[in-house]
């Protein structure tokens, strides 16, 4: 019974890391068509500025506000400056484009950060293990299932009940939907593609306490959300949060 | 504008003189370029004209070149017998890979390729006995070109049988892209609803090219490995893959001859600038974006359209 | 700047000062060239980059006598830790920059590709990293050198540390791959042999990020210590997640390797961990202070296992040469054979059998000093050469 | 006399909605049919069942006496009934001989040829240069298909289907997003096609004029049920059709 818990718990954790992952793929290819290969990369590079902002501010928690606007806004930099000329282009052509990206930037991380992996310490109160009757589990896995869950229900708030989420519910319905936005479509590719990588961001930021932050993370998240979404459905974003239950 | 027959007489000298000027290093730096850009061209085949991105291409590499490594290793056979098992294996494993995932298209016929290349390059990976694991198969032989011949050894014995490899592989695939059966393949990747409303099902062309393109990537892989003298799990990767599509973009999609220059591109970017730099992959990337944001066509394609426009 | 022209610049104060000192017909003869197809670039760069840090600083050491009077120069190229990439740079080297030594190999699948290439080219291959018992037994050849402690070697060390150790139960987890799979079964069949017992096994594949399913099963098991063979990040990881759990209080980590690049990842959550160490930097040789002080002068970092190693291999090499009194290939083999070499940890002997090199073997301790920013490897015992050492050609121990 | 093709209580539902239901229609030879009804009466979707695009939910299709229900569009085609699409359905970077030639090749067979086949290539280039001689297009047989203006892509998708040789064309709404010169040329390149060829043809379509010009008999779908067939003049008078039209006008 212990145990049942005790993995449950672990699978809610890692569940809560990729569906930060996936939720952003998910809606990339919803909103824009593009399969985006550089989404893990982002993840990434998440983790390693959540090691700067907690070795520059000697504290944990800034690092979890902070990282994810600063991921996201490279993301939109990156999608104004390079995807956006390239959406009439056949699919291939963006998701290779994204592979480009990709290796752009994690030999940028490597050229900055080094080869040797970053470990980020769990601030103090959630640092060891607390005692579940009988199982001793790690806090910070505790923390990682309320914040993939308080993630989960606002993005699924923001989507039900905001006027924007709704917009991106049409648009990812109804690919033709775009067109109807008029003029506004290229500035909504830029945010959702920012709000995306804000997202893995977060989940890079999150994640470097449980894995240290390592070159090759990215790739590694990006095959199992890739599984994520195609099972819960490419373009779904109630889809991406199904497909975790593995 | 000079015709492309003359341009293909004048390629065919260069490949045949080019031996006796180069250097030997340069010689092996260009026996590298000819397996790659073979690997290339087969994936233009389904790629570029049939519209079908596979993003596990490197397996039929892969198995090519394990195939070649074990025959040669184990039986001592002459090298044509082990790019014919190389080439066999990977069209014979691609069969029920194509037949799955032929059911698929766009995006999901590339993610279902990319976990069939990937559950290969883990039996490659597993199957210590056989491949040896992680660490492959190392000290293949560079055996004779017949029963009884004389051994291969010499660069440049081993050029002529990768050129002669690479040239009679891209008149054959030339050939096949001007055949009815090719005409269909430009016809699906075009409108593949079109194609099914007029008369046939697109499936088993797909299907039988995607065998062709897994073979000729295994005649790839199987000279790669008495080349190289070895065979790892590592040609198998899905980071072999995607290069391989870089590849083809950069020379040229659906130009057959493109693909191999941009093999040969890519390689040469990334044999000059890691003497520079072991940041090279960044200059990789990044002359990549601006190739496909600037340059869709390719090399080719894009000399091809100032070719008509002057 | 070529990058290249850089490298070789770093070398060029040492070859103007020794053209001076050459005889003419010396000079003629131009550097001694050592090619390093290192992966310097990629998941495994660091094992890549210790390699460099050591050329860097043999260079520097050598500057002023060069070897035979020549200058030496050392050529890198990048492999990114692949194979295919590893045995095109190394054919590189030896066909364009005629190169005569290969070494600063990361991988033991690109040393396995590149060291079979070499009977071919007739270049020797020095292997200063690769840890797979194969390249000195069942791969072995004449042109193969291996100066550093072997796989097998690491792992038979650390069991004669336990077999006198007061624990019994263990639970083996090796990466599920070659060198992980090769050491859990030499750990069993050494703890087996000591007549103490292996609870249970387990094959993470390569790239695990979560190890909480295999933490559990190791608590289950009961077992008092756990042996790891697991690659850099996945051992970082494993460790993270293991202190996080509580795990390594009630079970004690026993590290196939024990690095300080891990330690330094780690942190704090390494501290108590046990395991085996191919060169630690604070063994207490007066040779290996002053190596350490000079590493340290110009890196600003402490020396980790393969800097050391491969300083030792340099400069052995340098030092067979000049024995030889060229750089001929065959010569330097046949003068390398049962020659001796005092390292940094202490005695070598080069096996003519096998080219293995004969060396002490050691059990090392996480601890924190307070002298030093990160944690350390304390030595808890050392071992003589030929207790360490497998029988020839062969992966087993007498 | 049999008819061409029959079909008998055909219907397809999309979950709830109903799209066709229950469509009985007999189609002579050489008879020229038109379909029509307002917007979303689902005369696209008969056309997919007739060319088996869709599988239907329910009743059957009969072609030449034969049951061709369980058939798949590509076997029907082969069969006899070629069709063109309401959106321009061509293969865009291929010339309009390739077009053609494919389209003849297709249903020929032979299309396993993967080296040489010169002699299948040059048997159907002959069919359908016949084939684009006759739509108009001989002139541009060399250029890019996607560079045809609008209205000669329309005619190369007739073009074709007429390769084919086909027993029954349908034609989805052949002269959309025409100029009224364009619909003109279009009806009467049409009307020629009928007559050489000896066709079968029905035919979708939204304007009237071109209906009445052309069909000798009209079939009037609302909702996806069939409320009334005859000739132009009877259909005209009918007062389920007018009802259906102004109340779809509204």
């Amino acid at each position: 019974m212990a145990n049942v818990l005790e993995q449950l718990l672990n699978a809610l954790a890692l569940a809560g890391l990729l569906f930060l992952v996936s939720a952003g793929l998910s809606l990339v290819f919803g909103i824009l068509r593009v399969v985006n290969f550089a989404h893990g990369v982002f993840y990434m590079l998440g983790a390693y500025l959540g090691f700067t902002t907690v070795a520059l501010s000697g504290w944990f928690w800034p690092a979890l506000l902070v990282v994810p606007p600063v991921v996201g806004a490279i993301g939109a930099l990156l999608e104004s400056s390079t995807l956006r000329f390239i959406y009439r282009r056949p699919p291939i052509y963006q998701l290779l484009l994204t592979f480009g990206l990709a290796l752009i930037l994690e030999e940028s991380i490597r050229v900055l950060y080094g080869p040797t992996a970053k470990g980020v310490d769990p601030p103090p109160l959630l640092q060891g293990a607390i005692d579940l009757g009988g199982v001793l589990y790690p806090r910070y896995r505790l923390f990682l299932v309320v914040l993939g869950c308080t993630v989960g229900v606002a993005v699924w708030l923001f989507l039900r009940k905001t006027r924007a989420g709704l917009v991106i519910r049409a648009v990812a319905q109804n690919s033709e939907m775009a067109d109807c936005l008029g003029a506004d479509v290229v500035r909504v590719r830029t945010l959702v593609f920012g709000a995306a990588c804000a997202l893995a961001g977060l989940g890079g930021v999150a994640a470097a306490p449980m894995t240290t932050a390592y070159l090759g993370m990215g790739i590694g998240v990006i095959v199992d959300a890739f599984v994520v979404v195609v099972i819960g459905g490419l373009g779904s974003i109630g889809g991406s949060m199904a497909g975790e239950e593995e | 504008m000079i015709p492309s027959r003359l341009w293909a007489l004048a390629a065919l000298v260069a490949l045949a003189v080019v031996p006796w000027v180069l250097a030997r290093h340069q010689l092996s730096l260009l026996t590298d370029l000819l397996i790659a850009g073979l690997f290339a061209m087969s994936l233009d085949l389904i790629m570029g004209y049939t519209g079908m991105v596979s993003f596990g291409h490197a397996a039929y590499f892969g198995l090519g070149a394990y195939a070649s490594a074990l025959v040669l290793l184990h039986f001592a056979q002459p090298v044509p017998v082990a790019l014919l098992a190389g080439a066999l294996l990977a069209g014979a494993v691609a069969v029920p890979v194509g037949w799955f995932s032929t059911r698929a298209t766009g995006i999901y016929f590339a993610m279902l390729t990319l976990a069939f290349a990937q559950f290969l390059y883990t039996v490659a990976y597993k199957w210590r006995d056989l491949t040896g694991g992680s660490d492959g198969i190392a000290g293949v032989p560079k055996t004779a070109l017949f029963w009884g011949g004389p051994s291969l050894t010499s660069p440049h014995a081993f050029y002529f049988v990768v050129a002669t490899c690479v040239v009679v592989s891209l008149f054959v695939c030339l050939a096949v892209v001007r055949s009815p059966f090719g005409r269909a393949l430009q016809a699906i990747r075009e409108n593949e609803r079109r194609f099914t409303s007029l008369g046939r099902d697109p499936r088993p062309f797909k299907l039988v090219v995607f065998v062709i393109a897994a073979a000729f990537a295994g005649l790839a892989g199987a000279l790669f490995a008495p080349f190289r003298g070895f065979a790892s799990p590592e040609v198998m990767f899905w980071v072999f893959s995607g290069q391989g599509l870089m590849m083809v973009i950069m020379g040229g999609i659906g130009t057959l001859v493109g693909p191999i220059l941009g093999a040969m591109l890519f390689i040469l970017i990334q044999e000059v600038l890691s003497s520079y730099t072991e940041h090279w992959m960044i200059f990789t990337g990044v002359v990549f974006v601006l190739i496909v944001i600037f340059l869709p066509g390719g090399l080719v394609g894009t000399a091809r359209r100032l070719g008509a426009r002057a | 700047m070529r990058r290249r022209d850089f490298l070789k610049i770093s070398v060029a104060g040492a070859a103007g000062t020794s053209l001076l000192a050459a005889p003419r017909y010396l000079r003629a003869q131009g550097p001694i060239k050592i090619g390093m197809p290192a992966a310097l670039s990629g998941s495994y760069a660091q094992y890549g980059i210790q390699a460099k840090r050591a050329a860097d600083l043999f260079s520097k050491d050598i500057k002023a006598k060069g070897i035979l009077g020549r200058p030496v120069e050392f050529i890198f190229e990048d492999t990114a830790g692949d194979p295919a990439a590893a045995v095109r740079k190394a054919q590189k080297l030896v066909e364009k920059d005629g190169v005569k030594f290969l070494t600063g190999v990361a991988l033991s699948s690109e040393a396995l590709a590149v060291s079979a290439k070499c009977p071919e080219w007739k270049v020797l291959f020095m292997s200063t990293i690769n840890g797979a018992g194969a390249l000195t037994a069942k791969s072995f050849h004449r042109y193969f050198f291996r100066v550093n402690t072997s796989g097998p070697m690491g792992a038979r060390a650390i069991s004669l540390y336990l077999a006198e150790s007061p624990m019994k139960r263990f639970f083996a987890l090796g990466s599920d791959y070659a060198w992980g799979r090769d050491s859990a079964a030499s750990f069993t069949q050494q703890i087996t042999a000591a007549k103490k017992d292996i609870v249970g096994s387990d094959y993470p594949p390569v790239g695990t990020k979560d190890f909480a399913s295999y933490i559990a099963k190791i608590r289950q098991s009961r077992a008092e210590g756990v042996y790891l063979a697991l690659p850099g990040q996945d051992a970082t990881i494993y460790m993270k997640q293991a202190h996080q759990f509580g795990l390594n209080r009630e079970v004690k980590p026993i590290m196939e390797i024990l690095e300080l690049e891990n330690m330094k990842a780690v942190g704090d959550a390494m501290v108590g961990a046990i395991g085996s160490s191919r060169y630690p930097f604070t063994v207490d040789t007066p040779k290996n202070k002053e190596f350490v002080k000079r590493f340290h002068e110009l890196h600003g970092m402490y020396p980790d296992m393969f800097d050391g190693e491969t300083y030792e291999g340099l400069e052995w090499l340098a030092q067979v040469i000049a024995k030889a009194g060229t750089d001929d290939v065959e010569k330097v083999i046949e003068a390398w054979e049962d020659s001796t070499y005092e390292g940094l940890e202490g005695p070598f002997l080069m096996r003519k059998c096998d080219h293995q090199a004969v060396q002490p073997g050691f059990a090392v301790e996480c601890v924190k000093d307070p002298k030093y920013p990160h944690p350390i490897p304390k030595i808890l015992a050392t071992y003589p050469g030929d207790k360490v050492t497998p029988k020839c050609r062969t992966e087993e121990f007498s | 006399m049999t008819p061409l093709l029959e079909t008998r209580e055909l219907g397809r539902a999309f979950g709830a909605l109903q799209a066709v239901a229950g469509v009985n229609l007999a189609v002579q030879p050489m008879e020229l049919r038109a379909v029509i009804g307002p917007n979303g009466a689902g005369k696209t979707t008969l056309f997919h069942l007739i060319s088996g695009l869709l599988a239907p939910t329910s009743g059957r299709v009969i072609f030449r006496g034969d049951d061709v229900t369980a058939l798949a569009a590509p076997a029907r085609c082969r069969r006899g009934i070629s069709r063109t699409f309401q959106i321009t359905s061509i293969f865009p970077e291929l010339s309009v001989l390739e077009n053609v030639r494919v389209a003849v090749q297709l249903k020929a067979g032979d299309n396993f040829r993967l080296l040489g086949g010169r002699s299948v290539l040059e048997a159907s280039e002959q069919r359908a240069r016949d084939s684009l001689r006759l739509l108009g297009l001989i002139d541009r047989a060399d250029e890019l298909a996607s560079t045809l203006p609008h209205g000669d892509q329309r005619l190369l998708e007739i073009a074709m289907a007429v390769a084919q040789e086909p027993e029954l064309l349908l034609l989805d709404e052949p002269t959309q997003g025409l100029s009224p010169e364009d619909t003109v040329a279009t009806v009467g390149v049409i009307r020629q096609v009928a007559r050489e060829r000896k066709l079968t043809i029905i035919l979708v379509e939204h304007d009237m004029d071109v209906v009445f010009d052309l069909a000798d008999r009209i079939s009037v779908l609302h909702f996806g049920q069939l409320i009334a067939e005859g000739t132009a003049a009877e259909v005209r008078a009918n007062a389920d059709v007018q009802k259906a039209y102004l109340g779809g006008l509204d």
